[in-house]
């Protein structure tokens, strides 16, 4: 891979049927990173994760509003920024339930940040409600 | 939606048999979870999930699966997961799935499963 | 399909071997539109066709350079604006021989424009050369 | 690049059949001239190109054939196409290509042609 720093920007419409056309565009960016098939499907899932909290949560399913999913790759990372300026939330208060916990109260939710953090390097949100949210998460690339 | 997830249904020897086909993600889970209701509604729990043509989960997917696992157990059944793609499965391991349902390599030995433990519930949760 | 127009967007770094993408994400929003698999192909080809041209010709293969695609979907339209800030180009000066003269001239080149021309039903370049070159190409939505 | 587009050579009775799978944009028709370059310099003209496994293809990937089928002919051999999609063979359509090259249902096809016309060009340019 090149030396200098590539990024690449991607923007749909806020509605999960565009989920699919993000994961393309993240397989692919995953795949010029040089991350085999079972890392690049990690990080697809990650970013899937994220954008479809924006759409759910940020925006209420609101098509109307974007999204806007920005890729940076150069020698040491990949990283995504996903940034909304819809609701806003408070990351730290969200409740990580162990799943075994979350099948006793028979809930559907609550898997989405844990998957990214699970599956990213290095995950932050900066959260300014009604202005600007946004999550970073940073995927290091290993040189065998 | 229609090429992207697909759900076809069918009977044997008292199991019900899902095979889910395409990507199980925020936009294609609803379907899912009507096609588990229906299930449910018609009285049947003894379910097997064949995975084979699953090709991406999200967890909006996996949320099906967590949220009926404990109705279904209670009414004697099972939701049993075959044939995972090793892509895919790595994503239920990531959240430790593993340990908290039933997942077998092939829709035969789920159905085997089945027919060892009957109805009841495998005691792993 | 809904009623409201939809927009989306793809940058990437200005090289060929980020066309395949570029297809993927037209190939995407064409099935969207609801044309069948020859039409999205050949949309398809069209949008590739100009980015190319952006590539080689505008930006001469440097990387460094970013390639822009928009996409405007509505109920009679799927549009494509590709915009560089590039070397620019007079469209109108391009000469255009036929085929069989560009085999006798042993010529490998000049057959992009006039796929696009073929393909899609409006096709429209605006220059201002250094600062913004336009190209704007529609595809009527035919409904059954 | 290493995964999308792939050239495999081989002689069949006097013939040079290259076979092509992947696509044919900007960003590999490089390769594959290369690898036409490299027929003539060897002195092979008798070419048959077996598209089955092409999926795409661009003015990159048509110039390519363009840009040697008069040189081909000249040296009394020709370039034949065989075997294309139908979603690749409308983008040769669009261009004319058809009037213009030996585009031929299949690989045997196409060596009936070689062996029929002798190096010959065809005559339909
Ligand atoms: N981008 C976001 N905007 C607003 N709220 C969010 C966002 N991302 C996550 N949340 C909140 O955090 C909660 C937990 O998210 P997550 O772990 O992905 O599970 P789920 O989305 O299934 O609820 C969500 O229910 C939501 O309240
Ligand atoms: N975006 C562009 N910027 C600058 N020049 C362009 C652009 N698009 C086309 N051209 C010019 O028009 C010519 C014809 O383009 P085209 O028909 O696509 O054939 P080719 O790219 O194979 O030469 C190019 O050779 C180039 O000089």
């Amino acid at each position: 891979m090149d030396a200098f720093e590539r990024t690449f920007a991607l923007h749909v419409p806020s509605s999960t049927g565009n989920l699919a056309m993000i994961r393309d565009f993240v397989a692919s960016i995953g795949a010029k990173a040089g991350f085999d098939d079972n890392e690049v499907a990690r990080i697809t899932l990650a970013v899937d994760e994220a954008c479809a909290n924006v759409i759910e949560h940020a925006y209420s399913l609101d098509e109307t509003r974007q999204v806007t999913i920005r890729a940076t790759l150069d020698s040491q990372d990949l990283s995504f920024e996903i940034v909304d300026n819809g609701r806003g939330f408070e990351p730290s208060q969200v409740s990580e339930d162990d799943v075994a916990e979350l099948i006793r109260q028979r809930k559907s939710g609550g898997l989405g940040m844990r998957l990214i953090r699970a599956v990213m390097d290095d995950v932050k949100y900066q959260i300014t409600p009604g202005e600007k949210n946004e999550l970073r998460m940073v995927k290091h690339i290993k040189r065998g | 939606m229609s090429q992207s997830f697909q759900i076809e249904c069918s009977d044997r020897d008292g199991i019900r048999l899902l095979s889910i086909s395409g990507y199980l993600d925020a936009h294609t889970a609803p379907a899912f979870e009507r096609a588990i209701e229906n299930e449910l509604r018609s009285g049947n729990v003894r379910l097997v999930v064949d995975c084979t043509g699953l090709t991406y989960i999200s967890s909006a997917g996996l949320g099906v699966f967590m949220s009926y696992l404990e109705e279904i157990r209670e009414k004697g059944g099972d939701i049993k997961l075959a044939a995972v793609k090793p892509k895919v499965y790595q994503i239920f391991d990531v959240l430790g799935f593993p340990q908290l349902f039933d997942i077998v390599d092939t829709v035969e030995d789920a159905e085997g499963r089945f027919g060892l433990q009957g109805g009841a519930r495998d005691g792993r949760l």
